[in-house]
C-alpha cells in the first residue's frame, strides 16, 4: 500500500485538471462527485496506508523521478512518509472532505462551480506534496502551490475588487515570508550539500554545533516562510482580510491546513532548529506574541469570519509557542485539534452566514439557537474546544502547550502566564460570539437550517472536535523525547480554570450583561484601545503607509521611465547640434566664403605649429 | 610621347574624341538624341580604352602617371558617367531642350576627372580639378527654369574659384620651398625644404588640404554642399557626387602619398581635427533634414570624413606592411560608396526629377508599395550608407575600422561610430517613410513597364549587395592593384 | 637698386590700387583699379625676369579678360542706384568680421614668410625657356587646357545664349 | 637677363597681402561682379607667387603655370559671367544676398 | 550543410510567403506556418541520426568536431572570415526554441495583420532566419552579420505593422541594437588584431580567438564592448529602454518574436562570447554585470507595477526576467548559467504568451490599457483561465519552467554573492506584486465604463481552437520544463562544462 501514497495527491490534482479543462461540459452532479470524491478517494488511501503505517511504523521514502540534476543538485519529485506526514495527511484528506462535502451545498448556486471545486482540488494536492515532500524544494513547491490556490480562492468572486484586492495581499505578504525561505533555501543547500530533509538534517547535526551563527541564520529565513504562512506576527495582517473568500474557503484552507504549514515546517525542520536556540526562542516569542495580538483583536471584532480569523491566528501562535518550547508533540497535536474545531466553527459560521443572505455583522445576529439548531451545538462544541474547556480536544492539546511552556527552563513561567492570559482572552471572545449569535432577540430570519451537506460535515467534526483530544498521534519517533517531569500541581489547575473563568466573564458582560463595560469602553482610553485593537494594533495602517504607499508613489513616480530621461538627454544635445548648424547653412554665399577662410585659417594655424621631430 | 604612351592614354584620347565628334555632331546637325548615342559610345570607348590602356600602364610625361589603381577608379569613374548619362536623358528637361551642350560639358567633365585621377603633377591636378568644375557650373546651370540650379551654379562657381585660389596659393607656396611640381620630385625634395623652410611647406600643404577639402566638402570647407545639391538636376547630383568627389579623393590621396605629406605630424593633426568634425558635423546637420537630397549631401560629408581616417592612418602604418590594407580600404571604400551613391540618386532622379518637391521626405511616403523596386534600391542604398552587413558600405566600415584600430587612431574610431550611430536616425527616418502604410493609398496598379531606370536600379542594387555579401574577389583585386 | 626700388614702387601701387579695387562702389571703377593692379603685378613681372609673363599679364589678364568684364558691365547697364546700395553695405559692420578673418590669414601668412631665408637672388626664365617646356613636358597640359577653354566656351555660350535669345 | 636681386619673400608678401585683399573683397561684396573681380585678384596673387618662386628656382614651370592660371581664370570668369547675366535676369539683382533660397 | 539549409529554407520562405499573396490574401500564413513546420521537423529528422541529445559531448572549444555539427565555407579569405557555423547543445536549444516559437508566432498573427500579409510573414522567417544564425554562427563576423541583419525585418515588423507609435518605437530599437552593435563590432576587430599581431593570421573563428593572449586592460575594454552588445539586446538595466516601447508597439507576432527570442540571442552571446573569450576580464566585471542584473530585476518590477498598457506590463516584466539571466551568466558556476539557459527557454514560453493575450485582447478590445478593461475574465473565461496560468508561471511558480530557472540562477549566484542573492529575490516578491495586478487590472474586477460601452452587451470571443492548441503547446512546454526539466538540463550541461572548464584556468583568482 505504501508505494501508492503518491496517488494520494495524484487524485484530487487530476480531478482539478479534468475539472478546469472540461468546467464548461459537466453537469452539476458530476462536478460534485469529482470534486468530492477525489478528496474522498484520497483520504481513504491515506486512511489504508495509515493503517499500514501504525501496523509497521517504520518512515519510508518513495522517489517518483528526479526533479533536476545539476552539479551536486539533484532534488527528486520524492515523498517521505512518517508519523508527522501521516497525521498531516489525514488532517488535510479528512478535514478536506468534509470541507468539500459542506461546498456542495454551500457554493450551489455559484455559476463557478466547476471552478470552485477545481481550485479546492488542486489546493488539496498541493497541500498534500507539501506535507509529504522529501525535500525542501518540493515542500516549495507544495508551499508556493497552495499560496497560489489560496490566492485564487480568495479572489474567487473576482467580479468584486475588494477580492481580488484581498486575495493579493494575501498572496504578496505570504509571499515576503516564502522569499525569505526560499533564501533559506539557497543557504542550506550551500552550506550542506542538499536539500532532502532527512539527510540534510544528519549532515547539520555533524557539521553544525548547538548555537553556531548559520543555523540560527538557516532557521530565522525558514521561520520568516513559516510566519508568513502561518499568519503571524508581523506578516500576519493577510489572513483577516483573506475572509473574502467563500467561508468553506476559510475553512480549509485558512484554518485548517494551509496557515498551519508554518508549524509543520518548523516541526519538519526541528533539528536545525534544535541546533539554534535562539530560534527557538524566537519561535516561541513570535508565537507568544501573534497569540495575545491577535486574540485581543478577535475580542473587538463584529464580523464573524475576523473573529475566527484572528482567532486562527492566535491559535497557530500557540502552536508557534509549543514548536519554540520544543513541545513539538504538543504543537503538532494542537495543530490537529485546530483544525478540527476551527474547521467546525468556520463551517458553522459558514452555514450562518449562507443562510443569512451574506450577513457577516455579528451583532446584526442574534437568537439563532433555536433556528438553527444543529448550526448551534456546532458552534457550541466548536468554541468550547476553541476555549480549551476540559474535556474537549483542544483542552488536552493547549494543556499541554501550557504545561510544557512552564516547564521551559528560564523563560517558561513567563511564556506560560502569557499563554494563560491568551486562554482566557480565547475564552471571552469565542463565547462573546456564541452569545452574541445564538442568545438574545433574534434580529433576522434565516432561510432554514442546514441541508444534510452541510450538517453531515458539522456534526463530524463536532465528533472530531470532542474525541480529538484523546487521538494518540503516531509522532513519537518523529521528534525527540520529552522529559517526562510534570510540573506542580497547581500549575495544571490553574491552566484548567482558566478558560472557565474566561467563559463566566463571557456570560456576564455580553449574555447576562451583569457586567457593564461600557463605561470602560467609552472613556476615552477604552476607545483608543479599542480602536487600536480593532485595527489589528495598527499594523495594517502602519504597513500601508511605509511599504505600500511608498510603493506605489515610486512606481507611479518611475512610471515614465526616469533612465529614457538619459537618453532624452542624448538626443537633446542632438537635437542642439543639428539646430545650430542648421541655422548655420543660411544659404548666403557671403557667410558661406567666412566659413571657409575660417577653416583656412584653422587649418594653417593647426599645419604651422612646429612638428616635434623639427626641434 | 611615344605610341606605347599614347596608348596608356586611351581613355583620356577617347574621351576627348568624343567631345570632338560632338561638336562635329552640333555643326552638322543639332540632335540631342544622337549626341546621346554618341556620348554614350565615347564613354564605352572609353572604357574599353581604360581596359586596355592597363597594358601600358606608366608615366606620360610628368604630368600624368598612368597604373592600375588610376585605371580602376578611371573604369568605375566611367561606369558612373554612364549613369549620370543615363539618368539625364529622361529625368530633366523633358521639354526638348537642347542638350548637346550638356552631353558635351559632361564629356569635358569626365574628362577632367580621368586627368585628375591620374594626375601626378600639379598641373594636371589644377586642369584637372578646373576642367572638371568648370565644365559643372555649366551642367548645374543647365536647366533653363527655374532659380535653383542657378543660385546652385553660381555658389558653386564662387567658392568652388575662391578654394582653386586657396589650392594654387599652397601649390605656389610649396614649389617655391621645393622647387619642383610634380608629386615625386616634391616628396623627395620636401624634406629638405622642411629642414629648412617647413613653415612654407606645411602652409602650402594646408591650403591644398583646404582647397582640396572644399571639392570633398569636409568641414568646415562643406557648406555649398546642400545648396547645390540640391538646386543641380539630380542627375548632376549624383554625378558630382561621385564622379567629381572620387576623381579628386584620389587626386588627393596621390598627393598625399607621393608627396609623402603623411609624415609631418601637424598635417595629420590638421587633417584628423577635419575628419573629426566632418564625421560629426555631417551627420549631425542631416539629423532632421527633410530634403533627400540635402540630407545625401550631409551624409557625403560625413563619409568623406570617415575616409580621412585612411588618410591619416598613412602616418602610423606608413607603407610597411599596412599599406596594403590602406590601398585597399580606400579602393574598397570608394568603390563602395560610388556604388551606394549612384544607386540612392538612381532612385532620387527617377522619383523627384527636376522638382525639388518631390525630393521631400514626404514625396517618399509610401514609395514601398507604390514603387516596390525603386524602394527597395533606395532603402539597400541607405543601409549600405548606414553601414549594414550585408551590403557594400558594411565592407567599406569594416576595412575603415580595421584600419583604425591598426594604427590606433582611437580618437578618429570614437568618432566614427558616434558618427555612425547618429546616422542610423536619419537613414532609417527615410526607410521609415518608404514602408508607411497609409499614405500610399496602396495602388499598385498603374505598373508601368519596367523601364531602363529599373533596370539600372536593379543593377546598382545588386551590385551594392554583391559587394557587400561576396567581397572576396573585389579585394583581390583591389589588393592587386 | 634701381629693379628694387621700382620692384617697391609696383608692389605700393598694386597693393593701393587693389584696395581701391575692392572698396569702390562704382563697378568700372573698380575695374578700372584692378588694371591698375594688373599693369602694376605686370612691372614686377618683368622685374623678376619674366618678362612673358608680363606681356600675358598685360595682353591677356588686363587686356582680354577684363574686357569681358567690361563687356558684362555694359550689358548690364548698372545705373547709379546699384552705386548708392553697394556705398550703403560698405559698413564696418559688415566688413568688421571679414576684415579681421582676412587680417588673420595675412597674419600666418606674414608668420609663415618671416622665416623665409634673407635675400636671394631671381633667375630670370626667357621666353624661349618657357616656350620649350611649355611644348615638352608640359604638351599635354596645353592640350588639357584647350579643353578646359572649351568647357568655359560652351558653359558661357550656354548660360549667354539664353539670355540673349530672353532679349530678343 | 641678368640675376635679379629682388628677395622672393618679399614678393611673397606682396602676393600673400594680395591675396588677403582679395579674400576681404570676396567676403564683403555682394554684388556678383566684385566678388568676381575678387576671385581674379585672388588668383593673380597665387600666379605673382608662382612666377616670383620659378624665378626663384630659375625654372620656366612657374611661368607655365602662371599662363594655365590664365587660362583657369579666362574659363572660370567667362562662365561666371554667364551666370551673371542669368542673374540679373532671374533675380532682377546682383545681390548675391539675396540668392538663398536654399537653406538649413 | 544541414545548418545552412535550416537557415536557408527560411530565407527562401519567405520570399515564398512574399510572392504567395498572389495567390490570396490568407495563403502568406499557411506558407509561412508550413515553412517553420518544415524547417523544424528537417531539423528534428536530422537530429534523429545524432546521438542521444542527453548524452552529448562536451564541445571542445579546441576541435570543432567534438561539435554536434560544424561546418567552415571560405568567404573572405583575405581577412580569415569563412562562413562557420557549428551547433552545440545550446545552439541546438536556442534553434529549437526559435522554431516552435516561430510557428506560434505565426499562429499569433493569424488574424490581426491586415495589410501586406506577404511582406508580414516574409519579414517573420527573415527575423527568424537572422536569429538562427546568431545562434550558430561561430565566426565573429558572420556573427555580426546575422546580429544586425536580423533587425533589418524585425524594424520592418515594428515600423510598418506596429501600433500607434511604431515610428517612434522602431527606431529606438533599431538605434539602440545597432549602436551597440557597433560596439561590438569595434570590439571584435580589435580582437582580431590583437590575435593577429600575435599570430600573423587573420582569423575571425571563435575557435581561434579562445585563449588569445591580450593585456589586461585590453581585455577589459573589449569584453565591455561585447558586453553592452549583449545586455542592450538583453535588456539589462540601464539600456532597457528601447524595450518596452518596442514590444508595446510591435504586432503580436513581433512582440512573441522579440521578447521570446530575440532577447535570447542577448544571453546567448554573454554566455557564448562575452565571458570565454574574455574570462578575467569578465571575472573582474562581474560584481558590476551581476549588480546591473540585480537592479534590472527589481527595476523591471517596479516598472511593470506602474504600467497601464497590458503590453508595457509584460515589457517590463521582461526586464525583470532577463536581469536574472544576467545574474545567472555572471555567477558562473554550473547552477547559474543552468538556470540562465532554463530562464532564457522558459521566459521564451511564458512571455510569448502572454504577448499573445495582449494581442487578443488588442484584436477584440481594440485597447491595451487595462483602465480599459477589468472583468475579462467573466467574458472570457477560457483566456483568463490561460492568462492565470501564464501570470503564475512568470510569478515563478514552482512546478513551472520559471522557477527552476530562477531558482538555480539563484542558488548558483548565492554561492557567488549571497547578499546580491537577497536583492534579486526581491524579485520574487514584486513579481508577484506586478504579476497579480496585471490579472486584476485586465481579467478581475468590475468591468470598466469604458468597456461595457463599448461592448453594448456584445460578448467577446473567448479563445477558439487555434489559440488554445497554441496555447496549449505553450502551457504544456512550461509544466514540462518545471517538472522535468532534465532533458533542456542535459543538452546545455556538456557545453557549458566545458566553458566552465575553458575559463576556470584563468578566472582563478
Amino acid at each position: 500500500m505504501a508505494e501508492m501514497v503518491w496517488l494520494v495527491p495524484l487524485i484530487p490534482l487530476l480531478s482539478s485538471v479534468m475539472l478546469m479543462l472540461c468546467s464548461a461540459n459537466l453537469p452539476r452532479l458530476l462536478i460534485g462527485l469529482l470534486g468530492v470524491g477525489s478528496v474522498g478517494a484520497a483520504a481513504l488511501l491515506t486512511l489504508s496506508i495509515g493503517m499500514d503505517f501504525l501496523a509497521d511504523p517504520e518512515p519510508f521514502q518513495l522517489t517518483l523521478w528526479t526533479w533536476m540534476q545539476v552539479s551536486n543538485f539533484s532534488p527528486g519529485i520524492a515523498f517521505y512518509f512518517d508519523g508527522l506526514t501521516l497525521v498531516m495527511m489525514s488532517v488535510i484528506t479528512g478535514v478536506g472532505f468534509l470541507i468539500h462535502l459542506f461546498s456542495t451545498e454551500f457554493m450551489e448556486e455559484d455559476a463557478s462551480y466547476a471552478r470552485y471545486f477545481a481550485y479546492l482540488n488542486m489546493f488539496v494536492a498541493a497541500m498534500l506534496i507539501l506535507v509529504m515532500a522529501d525535500n525542501l524544494l518540493l515542500l516549495y513547491l507544495g508551499w508556493e502551490g497552495v499560496g497560489v490556490c489560496s490566492y485564487l480562492l480568495v479572489g474567487f468572486w473576482y467580479q468584486n475588487s475588494a477580492n481580488g484586492q484581498a486575495a493579493r495581499k494575501a498572496f504578496v505578504v505570504t509571499r515576503i515570508g516564502d522569499t525569505a525561505m526560499a533564501l533559506g533555501l539557497l543557504l542550506l543547500f550551500t552550506e550542506l550539500g542538499t536539500l532532502d530533509i532527512q539527510s540534510m538534517m544528519a549532515v547539520a547535526n555533524q557539521q553544525w554545533q548547538v548555537g553556531d551563527t548559520v543555523p540560527l541564520i538557516a532557521c530565522l529565513l525558514l521561520l520568516g516562510g513559516a510566519v508568513g504562512k502561518s499568519a503571524q506576527l508581523p506578516l500576519h495582517t493577510w489572513l483577516p482580510d483573506a475572509m473574502a473568500g467563500p467561508t468553506p474557503v476559510s475553512a480549509l484552507i485558512h484554518a485548517a491546513t494551509m496557515v498551519t504549514a508554518g508549524v509543520y515546517l518548523i516541526a519538519r525542520t526541528h533539528d536545525l532548529f534544535l541546533l539554534a536556540p535562539i530560534s527557538m526562542m524566537v519561535v516561541a516569542l513570535v508565537g507568544l506574541a501573534t497569540s495575545l495580538m491577535a486574540a485581543f483583536t478577535a475580542l473587538m471584532q463584529s464580523d464573524i469570519k475576523r473573529i475566527l480569523a484572528y482567532s486562527t491566528i492566535s491559535q497557530i501562535g500557540y502552536m508557534f509557542l509549543a514548536l519554540g518550547v520544543g513541545a513539538w508533540a504538543a504543537g503538532i497535536f494542537h495543530l490537529m485539534t485546530h483544525a478540527f474545531f476551527k474547521a467546525l466553527l468556520f463551517l458553522g459560521s459558514g452555514a450562518i452566514i449562507h443562510y443569512l443572505h451574506h450577513e457577516h455583522d455579528i451583532f446584526k445576529m442574534g437568537g439563532l439557537r433555536t433556528k438553527m439548531p444543529v448550526t448551534f451545538w456546532s458552534f457550541m462544541i466548536g468554541s468550547a474546544a476553541l476555549a480549551a474547556l476540559p474535556m474537549t480536544s483542544g483542552f488536552f492539546s493547549k494543556d499541554q502547550i501550557l504545561l510544557q511552556a512552564y516547564m521551559m527552563p528560564g523563560a517558561g513561567p513567563w511564556l506560560w502566564l502569557g499563554g494563560l492570559l491568551g486562554a482566557l482572552l480565547t475564552a471571552i471572545y469565542s463565547f462573546r460570539l456564541v452569545f452574541v449569535v445564538f442568545f438574545g432577540e433574534a434580529k433576522t430570519e434565516p432561510d432554514g437550517d442546514t441541508g444534510w451537506r452541510m450538517a453531515v460535515p458539522l456534526v463530524m467534526l463536532c465528533g472530531l472536535a470532542m474525541i480529538g483530544g484523546y487521538f494518540i498521534i503516531p509522532v513519537a519517533d518523529v521528534f525527540p523525547a520529552v522529559s517526562g517531569e510534570h510540573p506542580a500541581h497547581w500549575v495544571e489547575y490553574v491552566s484548567i480554570s482558566v478558560p472557565l473563568i474566561g467563559l463566566l466573564l463571557a456570560y456576564l458582560i455580553f449574555h447576562s450583561r451583569q457586567i457593564n463595560m461600557d463605561t470602560l469602553v467609552n472613556s476615552s482610553v477604552g476607545q483608543l484601545l479599542r480602536r487600536f485593537w480593532f485595527g489589528g494594533w495598527g499594523i495594517d495602517w502602519l504597513y500601508d503607509r511605509v511599504f505600500v504607499r511608498p510603493y506605489y508613489l515610486l512606481s507611479g513616480l518611475m512610471k515614465n521611465e526616469p533612465i529614457d530621461a538619459i537618453y532624452g538627454l542624448i538626443v537633446a544635445v542632438n537635437q542642439t547640434f543639428n539646430h545650430w548648424l542648421a541655422e548655420a547653412q543660411t544659404g548666403q554665399m557671403r557667410w558661406y566664403i567666412l566659413s571657409m577662410v575660417f577653416g583656412l585659417i584653422v587649418l594653417l594655424t593647426l599645419a604651422l605649429q612646429i612638428p616635434l621631430e623639427a626641434l | 610621347m611615344n605610341s606605347s604612351q599614347m596608348m596608356a592614354l586611351m581613355p583620356i584620347l577617347m574621351l576627348s574624341l568624343t567631345a570632338v565628334v560632338l561638336m562635329i555632331q552640333a555643326s552638322i546637325k543639332r540632335d540631342q538624341g544622337v549626341a546621346w548615342w554618341i556620348t554614350g559610345a565615347g564613354f564605352l570607348l572609353a572604357l574599353w580604352g581604360a581596359g586596355y590602356a592597363r597594358e601600358f600602364a606608366q608615366p606620360v610625361t610628368i604630368l600624368l602617371g598612368v597604373d592600375d589603381w588610376g585605371l580602376f577608379f578611371t573604369t568605375l569613374i566611367l561606369a558612373a558617367s554612364l549613369v549620370t548619362l543615363i539618368l539625364s536623358k529622361d529625368t530633366f528637361s523633358p521639354e526638348g531642350e537642347r542638350k548637346e551642350e550638356y552631353y558635351l560639358l559632361l564629356v569635358l567633365s569626365v574628362l577632367g576627372a580621368v586627368i585628375l585621377i591620374q594626375s601626378s603633377h600639379m598641373a594636371s591636378l589644377l586642369l584637372g580639378m578646373e576642367l572638371m568644375g568648370v565644365a559643372l557650373y555649366g551642367m548645374i546651370a543647365f536647366p533653363e527654369k527655374g532659380e535653383l540650379p542657378l543660385e546652385a551654379a553660381i555658389k558653386y562657381l564662387v567658392l568652388s574659384a575662391c578654394a582653386s585660389a586657396m589650392l594654387l596659393f599652397g601649390f605656389a607656396l610649396i614649389y617655391a620651398a621645393t622647387g619642383d611640381l610634380s608629386y615625386g620630385g616634391m616628396g623627395a625634395k620636401a624634406a629638405v625644404a622642411y629642414s629648412q623652410e617647413p613653415l612654407v611647406l606645411m602652409a602650402g600643404s594646408a591650403m591644398i588640404l583646404a582647397g582640396l577639402g572644399f571639392k570633398l566638402s569636409v568641414v568646415p570647407f562643406h557648406m555649398w554642399t546642400p545648396d547645390v545639391y540640391q538646386g543641380a538636376p539630380t542627375p548632376v547630383t549624383g554625378f558630382l557626387a561621385t564622379v567629381s568627389k572620387g576623381a579628386v579623393f584620389v587626386a588627393l590621396t596621390r598627393f598625399f602619398i607621393e608627396g609623402q605629406l603623411y609624415q609631418y605630424s601637424s598635417l595629420i593633426v590638421a587633417l584628423s581635427a577635419v575628419a573629426v568634425a566632418s564625421m560629426l558635423v555631417g551627420n549631425w546637420l542631416a539629423l532632421r533634414q527633410e530634403n533627400i537630397k540635402r540630407l545625401l549631401a550631409y551624409s557625403s560629408i560625413a563619409h568623406f570624413g570617415y575616409l580621412l581616417i585612411v588618410l591619416i592612418a598613412l602616418s602610423i602604418i606608413d607603407n610597411a606592411g599596412g599599406g596594403q590594407l590602406i590601398g585597399e580600404a580606400i579602393t574598397f571604400y570608394l568603390a563602395a560608396y560610388i556604388l551606394t551613391t549612384l544607386a540612392a540618386f538612381t532612385v532620387v532622379a527617377n522619383l523627384a526629377g527636376e522638382d525639388d518637391s518631390k525630393s521631400m521626405l514626404g514625396a517618399f511616403d509610401g514609395l514601398f508599395w507604390r514603387n516596390p523596386l525603386q524602394a527597395s534600391a533606395l532603402m539597400v542604398a541607405l543601409l549600405s550608407f548606414a553601414g549594414i552587413p550585408l551590403t557594400a558600405g558594411f565592407i567599406g566600415k569594416f576595412y575603415l575600422i580595421t584600419v583604425s584600430i591598426q594604427s590606433q587612431l582611437w580618437l578618429l574610431l570614437v568618432a566614427l561610430v558616434l558618427g555612425s550611430a547618429i546616422a542610423i536616425y536619419y537613414y532609417l527616418r527615410i526607410i521609415f517613410a518608404m514602408s508607411k502604410t497609409s499614405g500610399a493609398t496602396i495602388k499598385t496598379g498603374s505598373r508601368a513597364a519596367i523601364g531602363a531606370q529599373d533596370i539600372l536600379a536593379i543593377l546598382l542594387l545588386l551590385m551594392v549587395l554583391a559587394l557587400g555579401s561576396w567581397p572576396q574577389p573585389f579585394i583581390a583585386f583591389a589588393g592587386g592593384l | 637698386m634701381l629693379e628694387i626700388t621700382l620692384f617697391y614702387i609696383a608692389a605700393t601701387i598694386a597693393l593701393a590700387a587693389t584696395v581701391l579695387a575692392m572698396t569702390r562702389a562704382n563697378a568700372i571703377h573698380a575695374l578700372i583699379y584692378l588694371i591698375v593692379s594688373l599693369l602694376a603685378v605686370a612691372v614686377i613681372f618683368f622685374l623678376i625676369g619674366a618678362p612673358f609673363a608680363a606681356a600675358l599679364e598685360i595682353v591677356i589678364y588686363a587686356g582680354a579678360i577684363m574686357v569681358l568684364f567690361v563687356f558684362v558691365i555694359m550689358m548690364l547697364n548698372l545705373g547709379e542706384e546699384g552705386d548708392a546700395r553697394e556705398r550703403g553695405l560698405l559698413q564696418p559692420s559688415i566688413w568688421a568680421g571679414p576684415a579681421l578673418l582676412s587680417f588673420l590669414l595675412f597674419a600666418e601668412l606674414l608668420y609663415m614668410i618671416s622665416t623665409v631665408e634673407g635675400p636671394v637672388s631671381m633667375q630670370a626664365v626667357s621666353a624661349k625657356e618657357v616656350g620649350l617646356a611649355l611644348f615638352g613636358p608640359y604638351v599635354l597640359a596645353v592640350e588639357i587646357a584647350s579643353m578646359l577653354l572649351l568647357a568655359g566656351l560652351v558653359g558661357s555660350y550656354h548660360l549667354g545664349r539664353r539670355y540673349l535669345e530672353r532679349e530678343e | 637677363m641678368e640675376g635679379l636681386n629682388i628677395p622672393l619673400n618679399h614678393i611673397l608678401l606682396v602676393s600673400s597681402l594680395l591675396f588677403s585683399i582679395g579674400m576681404l573683397g570676396l567676403m564683403i561684396r555682394r554684388n556678383i561682379i566684385f566678388i568676381l573681380m575678387s576671385l581674379e585678384v585672388m588668383l593673380n596673387a597665387a600666379a605673382l607667387a608662382f612666377v616670383a618662386a620659378g624665378a626663384h628656382w630659375g625654372q620656366p614651370d612657374g611661368q607655365i603655370i602662371f599662363m594655365l592660371i590664365l587660362s583657369i581664370a579666362a574659363a572660370e570668369v567667362a562662365v561666371g559671367l554667364g551666370l551673371v547675366l542669368q542673374v540679373q535676369r532671374r533675380f532682377k539683382t546682383l545681390d548675391m544676398d539675396s540668392a538663398n533660397r536654399m537653406r538649413g | 550543410m544541414v545548418m545552412v539549409n535550416l537557415i536557408l529554407i527560411l530565407l527562401l520562405g519567405g520570399v515564398l510567403a512574399m510572392l504567395s499573396e498572389r495567390l490570396g490574401v490568407n495563403v502568406p500564413r499557411r506558407v509561412a506556418l508550413a515553412v517553420v513546420l518544415v524547417d523544424l521537423g528537417y531539423l528534428l529528422s536530422e537530429l534523429a541520426g545524432m546521438p542521444a541529445l542527453t548524452q552529448l559531448q562536451a564541445p571542445m572549444p579546441d576541435d570543432p568536431s567534438t561539435w554536434l555539427m560544424h561546418f567552415q565555407a571560405q568567404w573572405i579569405p583575405a581577412f580569415g572570415i569563412s562562413i562557420e557555423l557549428a551547433l552545440d547543445g545550446i545552439s541546438l536549444l536556442m534553434v529549437l526554441l526559435t522554431l516552435v516559437l516561430g510557428a506560434i508566432a505565426v499562429s499569433a498573427s493569424w488574424t490581426d495583420v491586415i495589410v501586406k500579409r506577404g511582406f508580414f510573414e516574409a519579414n517573420l522567417l527573415w527575423t527568424l532566419a537572422g536569429v538562427l544564425g546568431v545562434f550558430m554562427a561561430l565566426d565573429l563576423f558572420l556573427f555580426f552579420l546575422f546580429w544586425e541583419v536580423m533587425l533589418i525585418p524585425m524594424y520592418f515588423m515594428i515600423a510598418i505593422w506596429g501600433h500607434e507609435n511604431r515610428g517612434y518605437a522602431a527606431m529606438k530599437f533599431f538605434i539602440f541594437t545597432q549602436a551597440s552593435g557597433l560596439l561590438m563590432l569595434v570590439a571584435t576587430l580589435v580582437l582580431v588584431a590583437v590575435n593577429h599581431s600575435a599570430t600573423g593570421q587573420w582569423s575571425f573563428s571563435y575557435f581561434d580567438l579562445l585563449n588569445t593572449p591580450m593585456a589586461e586592460q585590453t581585455a577589459h575594454w573589449l569584453m565591455l564592448g561585447f558586453f553592452i552588445a549583449f545586455v542592450v539586446k538583453l535588456p539589462a538595466f540601464p539600456f532597457h529602454t528601447w524595450l518596452p516601447d518596442a514590444h508595446t508597439q510591435a504586432p503580436t507576432a513581433g512582440s512573441v518574436i522579440l521578447a521570446g527570442i530575440l532577447l535570447k540571442t542577448g544571453a546567448y552571446g554573454l554566455i557564448r562570447f562575452a565571458v570565454p573569450l574574455f574570462p578575467e576580464a569578465a571575472l573582474n566585471f562581474s560584481f558590476t554585470a551581476m549588480a546591473l542584473g540585480a537592479a534590472g530585476v527589481v527595476y523591471g518590477a517596479v516598472l511593470a507595477f506602474a504600467q497601464t498598457d497590458f503590453k508595457r506590463l509584460v515589457a517590463y516584466s521582461s526586464v525583470s526576467h532577463m536581469g536574472f539571466v544576467l545574474l545567472g551568466v555572471y555567477a558562473w558556476n554550473e547552477l547559474a548559467l543552468q538556470g540562465a539557459v532554463m530562464q532564457m527557454v522558459a521566459h521564451g514560453f511564458s512571455t510569448a504568451a502572454l504577448f499573445m493575450i495582449a494581442g487578443s485582447l488588442q484584436e477584440r478590445l481594440h485597447t491595451r490599457d487595462m483602465r480599459e478593461m477589468g472583468g475579462l475574465w467573466q467574458q472570457m473565461p477560457r483566456m483568463g483561465a490561460v492568462a492565470m496560468f501564464f501570470v503564475v508561471a512568470s510569478l515563478g511558480l514552482p512546478g513551472l519552467g520559471n522557477f527552476v530557472a530562477e531558482f538555480l540562477v539563484l542558488l548558483g549566484l548565492f554561492q557567488v554573492n549571497p547578499w546580491m542573492t537577497a536583492v534579486a529575490a526581491l524579485g520574487l516578491i514584486t513579481g508577484a506584486i506586478y504579476s497579480l495586478i496585471l490579472m486584476q487590472r485586465s481579467f478581475q474586477g468590475e468591468i470598466s465604463a469604458t468597456l461595457s460601452s463599448k461592448l453594448e452587451g456584445h460578448g467577446l470571443a473567448d479563445f477558439a481552437g487555434r489559440e488554445m492548441v497554441t496555447m496549449m503547446v505553450m502551457m504544456v512546454a512550461l509544466i514540462g520544463l518545471g517538472l522535468y526539466p532534465q532533458p533542456v538540463l542535459d543538452m546545455a550541461k556538456p557545453v557549458l562544462q566545458s566553458l566552465l572548464e575553458l575559463t576556470s584556468a584563468e578566472m582563478t583568482p
